[in-house]
């Protein structure tokens, strides 16, 4: 016995090496594959989560795919309320014990699909088949219903959403605490109030027998789905009692003076804005706290608790924040029509000279014009009118029509650059867009997106004049002149999503030599 | 000597023996050549068009590839550096959009391959670069076990004269004042040589600028100590395969603790195992010593034993002889007396 | 001497170190010579065995 | 040409003739490997340039060689002389395997002819290979001379023999700091490549690793030959080793289980203390285990078992576990463990003709202890020089 025992374990021992030698020949750097994402309707139901640690993986559970089984009878499962506010809860009203959720789950999922069974349809997992709910998590690709101006309007203008008694509008129907006088975008205070306001709504316009919004999940949540509804191209301005041009007031400067008495304001064309924007609190942000208040609000000269101590001035001219005005503007320049120069030319820095003056005025105001809305309107409207104005008529026949560049001689020969069509094409992107034609004051600021760092001019300076062929400068941050060339062409292309030619197809710019 | 002049000289020594040693090792740290040159890839500017391999190729005289540079099909294929390719560029995807990343010797400011050589084969120039020796490897290959980047390659092919082989950052040409190969051959300005404190500058404020184009780490600056050169790039550098759990830890810095303990070991060895000897030998001496004290005992107490049976013996033969003698002697005085009454009797006396 | 890489002072010191290595074990046999030789020759009792 | 056998039996037995056979193809493959580059035999590139010549013949070479100091350090400085019978057999397999390992090595390096460069003209004294390459040759030298009266009592030297002996006390110590320095070096190499090395093996104790575990390797190779021996040369034994042997067995058992059991706990507190605990749970976490708990711990226990029970038997198996579970190691840690993130098409595997030069490095080492043990007065006493000890 004693002899036989170490041979054994030598034996199994060598076995165990080898096998594993070569599984280990096989292993790689392997690495795990996140699961395809479900539905808009897959949501994960961790509710004991909370207390504790769980003893099994997260349930995987399609809602859509239950309310369809169920003909959208959502009190199946969930108690409706007064009216038709269905509880957000399975089965139950409010919170209860862990243990008895546990319970609550599964004796309906598991009594619901045995008793589907019996019927003789085809249910769900029974008793025993844990892992077949509790299957983990799983990525979904629902997402946050922006709910926009066209559905806005087609919710505010349907005839199933009346004014409630002694009010004039409907807006008080969705939005609460909103009166004519006192405007609130708020909503709901969270996830589940708004599902159960949306809902309940759309339940009582179902009953009503009259078209309504979808009851299933992917019906406002699954992209694809929401791109097959109909969209209102021209919505009606929404009239809340808001001013067409505002008077923008900057606070008062240190260096305010008894004798200068001036403020800087700008005149701002809000019904302008309106229409570029999905939604009011594009700008007015944080809506559901704060309703539609005026900026200064909370961005005072000093900041507030309230406006996380931005002040106005950050507010305006935060160059990432969506909200400011400088902000929403270059998310605009980085749309391909305008990234072509505009990337290159940087969108954060502070532009060009006179850039202020674009926006700012300085003007002696009237007393008691800062409490007069209809004053501050029509003040607005007369610096508006007198903004100057653009002026970005190109004038074809002075751009050269091709430009021959020849500094790769040696292994290509010199390339064709066909410098009047870019222009054009350029020009044609800019015609339609508001802010480009706002803002480019002269005919010549296009130049400067590839003859950067020179005055605007009909001759700027010749490439090559800054960029020397040989050599980069010290530091590195300028090119060389085959690299500025490279990187302007193909950096404009980029940008603007210029598919060809290829980044590395040389000789389609480049014609071989012979 | 004065005894206070003697302090003094003391005191001085210990002085320039303690700056001596301010200025090497302990808390002083070592910031690479001053001046030192550098590259900086921009994975962002980066097209993939291989003009930097082609560049590499002609410059250091390699052997032609079997496809030519311009054709971009071998990108689908992901590839190392070779005896014969000191650089390649490759593609990778990241959201679906191809990205692509030159590989080359990083030049690192504390070489793990010049650590790692046991002839000295590999230097770090004043220049930034890595340089290697061929006259002096013995082909050993464990610069290749110790580089993190995986760049040093080997003429296997060769029986006699094999070289390790690895981008030379172009160093004749940068004495020459003129360009690395592939930076000068570059379309793009993905890549940009300069001082290296310099591009750090660049790199840091291309970033500033352009926050939402790369993300906010400049690989090089720090990793394994740093390297001469530095890349940046819109997407994370594990995407582009470059590892980013290499540490911070310059490489030689791996091995100085265990370096540290062998003249320790030298030292106090000897110590240690003439002292086990000397204790073995103690022990044995102990012991001899112990065993010979028993035998001497044994001996004694034996000699005694014998003594005293001698003592006893002789006393009985002593008494013995006694009686004898007495006996004999009264005999003899008794025949003396018979005798001399016989004497007496024949009146002579004949003793 | 000044070093620029924390390499080339490793480079000097582990060179200096293994010279010192090398006197050290060479001064530890004479200075166990010193030490020994008015003992009685010591593999004396080794040829004992 | 393989001029060995037992001298009663038939020259051309099998055993010689595989020997034979072996020998041959060796000196094909060697001549290719000497004109065609190491590439043309081996399956080494850039991404793994060691491969078994140095994981297999030089790492494990070195460790299944450290019976020499082992021995000769428990005989003459710890005064263990029950022992005495080991010395010989043990100084003979460690030079034997030293000279050996530099042989094999030449095949490795690419310009084997600059061997020397190192240690003459070239040093790089930052390079732990600068160290174990000073060592290696210091200690071989070392064990030329511990050698060499077996030598001088077959040629009759007697004075120089006497020479020799006296230097012995000096000689040993010297080969404990050699080997101490060497030993642990070896694992040293790997401490500059943190991101090539799997965790679980990566550890600022590699070098400590590498050392202790040599001190039952080298102690399981005295075993293991002396069994063999015993076995198929007791006819070339006198009586102390006959009778001595025992001894050996039994007492290199229990240190060896001692200093197996210091390896395994040292092993754990590696892993705490870069706290690699997580990756215990992964594949390469279940092969960790299997080194450690089947090729450490068992082994241990086994001799333990042995030395409790003076079991020679399952000593000679625990032995044959110990020296499988130096070579899983060394081979772990420079092959399997090793370049562990390339993907499964970089990764190495020894070539055939790569194989075939180690099988033929080992089989002329086997046969030449052979003729060692066969000619030489290794497992008796010289019988002019039996009392010169």
């Amino acid at each position: 016995m004693e002899k036989g025992r170490p041979m054994r374990w030598v034996g199994i021992l060598c076995l165990s090496l080898g096998v594993a030698g070569f599984g280990f020949n096989a292993l790689g750097s392997k690495q795990e594959r996140a699961p395809e994402p479900g539905g808009a309707g897959l949501i994960v139901i961790d509710t004991l989560a909370a207390s504790g640690k769980l003893s099994y993986p997260v349930v995987r559970f399609d809602h859509d795919k239950h309310s369809k089984a169920l003909e959208n009878k959502c009190d199946s499962c969930h108690a409706i309320a007064e009216g038709s506010k269905v509880t957000p809860l399975f089965k139950r009203q409010g919170q209860e014990e862990p243990e008895r959720i546990k319970a609550i789950y599964h004796d309906n999922c598991i009594g619901c699909h045995q008793q589907t069974v019996q019927t003789g349809k085809k249910s769900g997992p029974g008793s025993g088949e844990c892992r077949t709910c509790h299957a983990g998590p799983q990525p979904s690709v629902r997402e946050v219903i922006p709910f926009d101006k066209s559905l806005h309007y087609r919710h505010a203008s349907s005839k199933m959403v009346q004014p409630a008694p002694g009010q004039r509008d409907n807006c008080s129907k969705c939005h609460a605490q909103d009166t004519p006088e006192k405007r609130n975008l708020s909503f709901a205070k969270d996830k589940a109030e708004a599902h159960t306001k949306c809902l309940a709504c759309h339940l009582e316009v179902t009953k009503a027998k009259q078209p309504s919004g979808p009851m299933e999940c992917a019906g406002c949540h699954d992209a694809a789905k929401r791109a097959t509804y109909k969209v209102v191209p021209d919505v009606p301005r929404l009239e809340a009692g808001q001013s067409a041009a505002m008077l923008l007031i900057a606070p008062v400067s240190k260096s305010a003076t008894p004798q200068n008495t001036r403020r800087s304001v700008v005149p701002f064309d809000h019904k302008g804005h309106e229409a570029k924007v999905d939604r009011c609190s594009a700008c007015h942000h944080d809506a559901r706290a704060y309703g539609v208040p005026a900026c200064t609000q909370c961005h005072t000269a000093g900041g507030t608790k309230d406006g996380k101590f931005i002040t106005i001035e950050q507010a305006m001219h935060r160059p990432r924040a969506m909200e400011s005005c400088i902000g929403c503007h270059n998310a605009k320049k980085a749309t391909p029509q305008c990234a072509g120069c505009h990337e290159f030319l940087g969108r954060t820095t502070k532009s060009q000279e006179g850039a202020c003056a674009k926006c700012h005025v300085e003007v002696q105001l009237s007393d008691g014009i800062e409490q007069n809305k209809a004053a501050r309107e029509a003040l607005a409207r007369e610096l508006f009118d007198a903004m100057p104005k653009k002026d970005t008529v190109i004038r074809i026949n002075e751009i050269p029509e091709v430009v021959e560049i020849g500094i790769l001689s040696k292994e290509y020969q010199p390339s064709k650059f066909p410098h009047r069509k870019i222009v054009q094409k350029i020009a044609a992107g800019m015609e339609n867009s508001t802010l480009a034609t706002y803002f480019h004051s002269s005919p010549n600021a296009m130049c400067v997106g590839c003859h950067h760092n020179a005055p605007a001019s009909a001759n700027p300076p010749a490439c090559a004049t800054c960029h020397s062929k040989e050599f980069q400068d010290v530091d590195g941050t300028k090119p060389s002149l085959k690299t500025a060339y490279h990187q302007q062409c193909m950096g404009c292309h980029q940008q603007m999503g210029i598919q060809k030619p290829a980044d590395t197809a040389c000789i389609e710019c480049h014609a071989k030599k012979e | 000597m004065k005894r206070r002049t003697f302090i003094g000289m003391l005191t001085g020594a210990g002085a320039s023996l303690l700056a001596g040693s301010a200025t090497a090792g302990g808390t002083h740290h070592f910031t690479g050549y001053p001046d030192s040159y550098g590259v900086l890839f921009d994975s962002t500017k980066c097209i993939g068009c291989r003009k930097c391999e082609a560049a590499c190729n002609a410059v250091n005289e390699l052997p032609k590839p079997q496809l030519p540079f311009d054709d971009l099909s071998v990108l689908e294929n992901r590839r190392r550096t070779h005896h014969d390719t000191y650089t390649v560029v490759n593609k990778y995807e990241y959201d679906g959009k191809p990205v692509f990343r030159k590989i080359q010797c990083n030049h690192c400011q504390e070489p793990a391959c010049a650590s790692a050589c046991f002839v000295g084969a590999f230097k770090k120039e004043p220049t930034g670069a890595v340089s290697y020796d061929a006259s002096r490897c013995v082909g050993c290959r464990y610069c290749m076990i110790a580089c993190p980047f995986e760049i040093p390659t080997y003429e296997y092919h060769d029986p006699i004269t094999p070289r390790v082989r690895k981008c030379t950052f172009c160093q004749p040409r940068i004495l020459e004042g003129k360009l690395p190969g592939c930076v000068e051959s570059c379309p793009k300005g993905a890549l940009v040589f300069g001082r290296r404190d310099e591009l750090l500058r660049i790199a840091r404020e291309r970033i500033r600028k352009h926050p939402e184009r790369y993300v906010n780490h400049i690989y090089g600056e720090q990793e394994m100590g740093g390297t001469n050169w530095l890349y940046i790039s819109g997407v994370p550098f594990e995407a582009i395969g470059m590892r980013e759990d290499l540490g911070i830890t310059p490489a030689p810095q791996l091995t100085t603790g265990a370096l540290s303990v062998v003249p320790a070991v030298v030292g106090l060895w000897p110590l240690f195992l003439t002292g086990a000897y000397a204790i073995t030998k103690r022990k044995e001496q102990i012991a001899a010593e112990e065993r010979e004290q028993t035998v001497h005992r044994a001996v004694a107490e034996a000699e005694a034993e014998a003594a005293k049976k001698l003592a006893a013996a002789l006393e009985k033969a002593e008494r013995d002889k006694q009686a004898a003698i007495d006996r004999e002697v009264k005999k003899a005085l008794k025949e003396a007396e018979e005798a001399r009454k016989k004497a007496e009797a024949a009146s002579e006396g004949e003793e | 001497m000044e070093f620029m890489t924390y390499h080339d002072f490793m480079f000097w010191t582990k060179g200096m170190a293994y010279v010192g290595m090398g006197l050290a074990l060479v001064g530890f046999i004479v200075f166990w010579n010193f030490l020994t030789t008015r003992e009685d020759d010591r593999f004396a009792d080794k040829e004992e065995e | 040409m393989a001029h060995v056998g037992a001298p009663s039996t038939k020259f051309w037995t099998p055993a010689n003739i595989l020997t034979a056979i072996i020998l041959v193809v060796g000196i094909v493959l060697t001549v290719k490997r000497f004109t065609m580059g190491i590439g043309s035999v081996s399956n080494l590139s850039d991404d793994n340039p060691w491969g078994i010549w140095i994981g297999f013949d030089l790492l494990c070479g070195v460790a299944l060689a450290a019976g020499g100091y082992t021995t000769t350090a428990a005989v003459y400085l710890f005064g263990m002389k029950k022992f005495h019978s080991a010395v010989r057999p043990a100084i003979t397999t460690a030079f034997l395997g030293y000279a050996f390992v530099v042989f094999a090595l030449l095949y490795d390096l690419g310009r084997y002819y600059r061997l020397p460069y190192p240690l003459t003209i070239y040093p790089g004294p930052t390079s732990f290979l600068f160290e174990v390459g000073l060592c290696v040759a210091l200690y071989l030298t070392v064990l030329a001379i511990e050698f060499s009266p077996f030598l001088w009592e077959v040629i009759g030297w007697a004075k120089i023999r006497h020479l020799v002996h006296k230097l012995t006390l000096a000689l040993t110590i010297f080969g404990v700091i050699l080997s101490t320095l060497h030993q642990s070096s070896l694992g040293g190499l790997y401490l500059i490549a943190p991101s090539k090395l799997h965790p679980l093996w990566y550890s600022i104790y590699l070098p400590l690793f590498f050392f202790i575990s040599s001190i039952p390797a080298g102690l399981s190779m005295v075993i293991l030959e002396g069994s063999l021996s015993h076995k198929y040369l007791a006819h070339k034994m006198d009586d102390e080793h006959h009778h001595g042997f025992s001894h050996v067995v039994l007492g290199f058992s229990k240190a060896a289980s001692v200093v197996l059991f210091a390896y395994f706990c040292m092993k754990w507190i590696g892993v705490a203390m870069d706290n690699n605990w997580s990756h215990l749970s992964t594949g390469w976490g279940w092969w960790f285990l299997v080194e450690v708990l089947g090729f450490v711990l068992l082994p241990c226990l086994l001799y333990a078992m042995a030395a409790r029970e003076k079991n020679e038997r399952l000593a000679f198996w625990a032995s044959v576990m110990t020296v499988a579970g130096i070579i899983l190691n060394r081979l772990n840690v420079s092959i399997i463990a090793f370049n562990w993130r390339l993907p499964a098409e970089a990764r190495y595997f020894p070539s055939v003709e790569e194989f075939l030069i180690t099988v033929f490095i080992v089989t002329l080492e086997i046969t030449i202890l052979r003729i060692c043990l066969n000619k030489l007065p290794i497992l008796y006493q010289h019988p002019q020089f039996r009392d010169a000890h």
